[in-house]
């Protein structure tokens, strides 16, 4: 089981900011095709990924690192801080 | 050295008073709430992820202490809601020399900007819409590398 | 706009209170006595040219209008005996946007440096010593040219 | 008559911050020559040309600019201001 989080317009086009998954995806990559297979809501959020940006236990990763034993995974627009 | 995110306002005056006692050179940058170019921005809401910001904060600033001699360093951002003209944002760099005093406050900045978890929607009677990250910040990193 | 030139000393929460109303970026630097390498620095005497520093100022801050587009911009300089750990001056600017901020103030240091007719002498109880200009000083107007 | 005035280290060196002159030098640098060769302590100040400023009626100027109609000359070392 894994935390998977979701912020700023992610969160609101998946429509909850947090939720706990059960999967055997390897890479966040594969991560991110689990949930849009879901539902249009996850398809929707995922459609544009140069848009998404990913945080695996609060550090910064591209979309192809690796999932590992990781307990929390990120998902979010890009940042817009300062 | 501190970095501290928080919903309340800060006071720029009592942040740098006795900061970098001995410095030479302190160099502030504070960021504020402009309106939108339609003057009707209502509210802007900063949402964060508090799990990672403050642990984001801390790399950026640990990094500009390794590329430059700080004697003095203050991150402080806000999150919640605010109006026009409210502060956002403040660093602090204090050194021996105004150079990286300058410098080390411009890398926070670049940093802070696209590196840290925060995300800015702006609320306006017409609705709300979500800040898009610019193309200038993502380039001003590569001044850095 | 302001630039000022006194004897006293100045409160830069005071000074930036209201500064650049309704700009996004506000950058202050101060300049503080700092010891010398000896250790042994009793005051720093700031010598100045009356009649011609707020002029030269204001040629500088009239400059760094011309480039950026800021929307306030103060200089603010002393003269005079100061003791180590006292400030000497401050500069702060405002815009939309922080380059220009960054920028700017940094350009009125540069040329506050070496074109303003200001002239440091370091008291201890050895004697005492005019400061040198120094060629890294000189070097960094070059970036303006 | 025109009023000269010294700054930092020049002015010690030549004893006074200011004083008036009857001159008919036409450019700065006949100003320091003529200077100069009144007395050593003149001529110890303007010993090195390089550590030489020079502000005609406030504004810097070169070495060999006009003094013109000037009603001050003003001589001291590079500015340390900031």
């Amino acid at each position: 089981m894994i935390d998977v989080l979701y912020f700023a317009w992610v969160r609101e086009r998946i429509g909850l900011p947090r939720e706990q998954i059960e999967t055997k995806a390897a890479t966040v990559a594969d991560l991110i095709s689990e949930l849009s297979g879901r539902e249009d809501r996850y398809a929707l959020a995922f459609s544009d990924l140069k848009a998404i940006c990913v945080a695996v236990d609060q550090t910064l990763v591209s979309l192809d690192a690796p999932i590992g034993n990781a307990r929390e995974v990120a998902f979010f627009p890009p940042m817009t801080g300062g | 050295m501190a970095v501290r995110v928080q919903e309340q306002d800060f006071d720029l005056a009592a942040e740098i008073t006795g900061f970098g006692a001995g410095a030479g050179a302190v160099v502030t940058f504070t960021g504020i709430v402009r309106n939108n170019a339609s003057g009707n921005l209502c509210e802007m809401v900063i949402e964060h992820y508090p799990a990672m910001t403050k642990t984001a904060l801390e790399g950026i600033e640990a990094e500009a202490r390794t590329r430059w001699a700080l004697s003095d360093c203050l991150i402080v951002h806000r999150y919640g809601r605010l109006k026009p003209d409210q502060q956002i944002m403040m660093v602090a760099t204090a050194s021996a020399h105004r150079r990286d005093a300058f410098e080390a406050a411009e890398f926070l900045m670049d940093y802070l900007k696209s590196r840290a978890p925060f995300w800015k929607k702006e609320i306006t009677a017409q609705g709300d819409s979500w800040v898009d990250s610019k193309t200038a910040d993502e380039d001003a990193l590569k001044r850095w590398q």
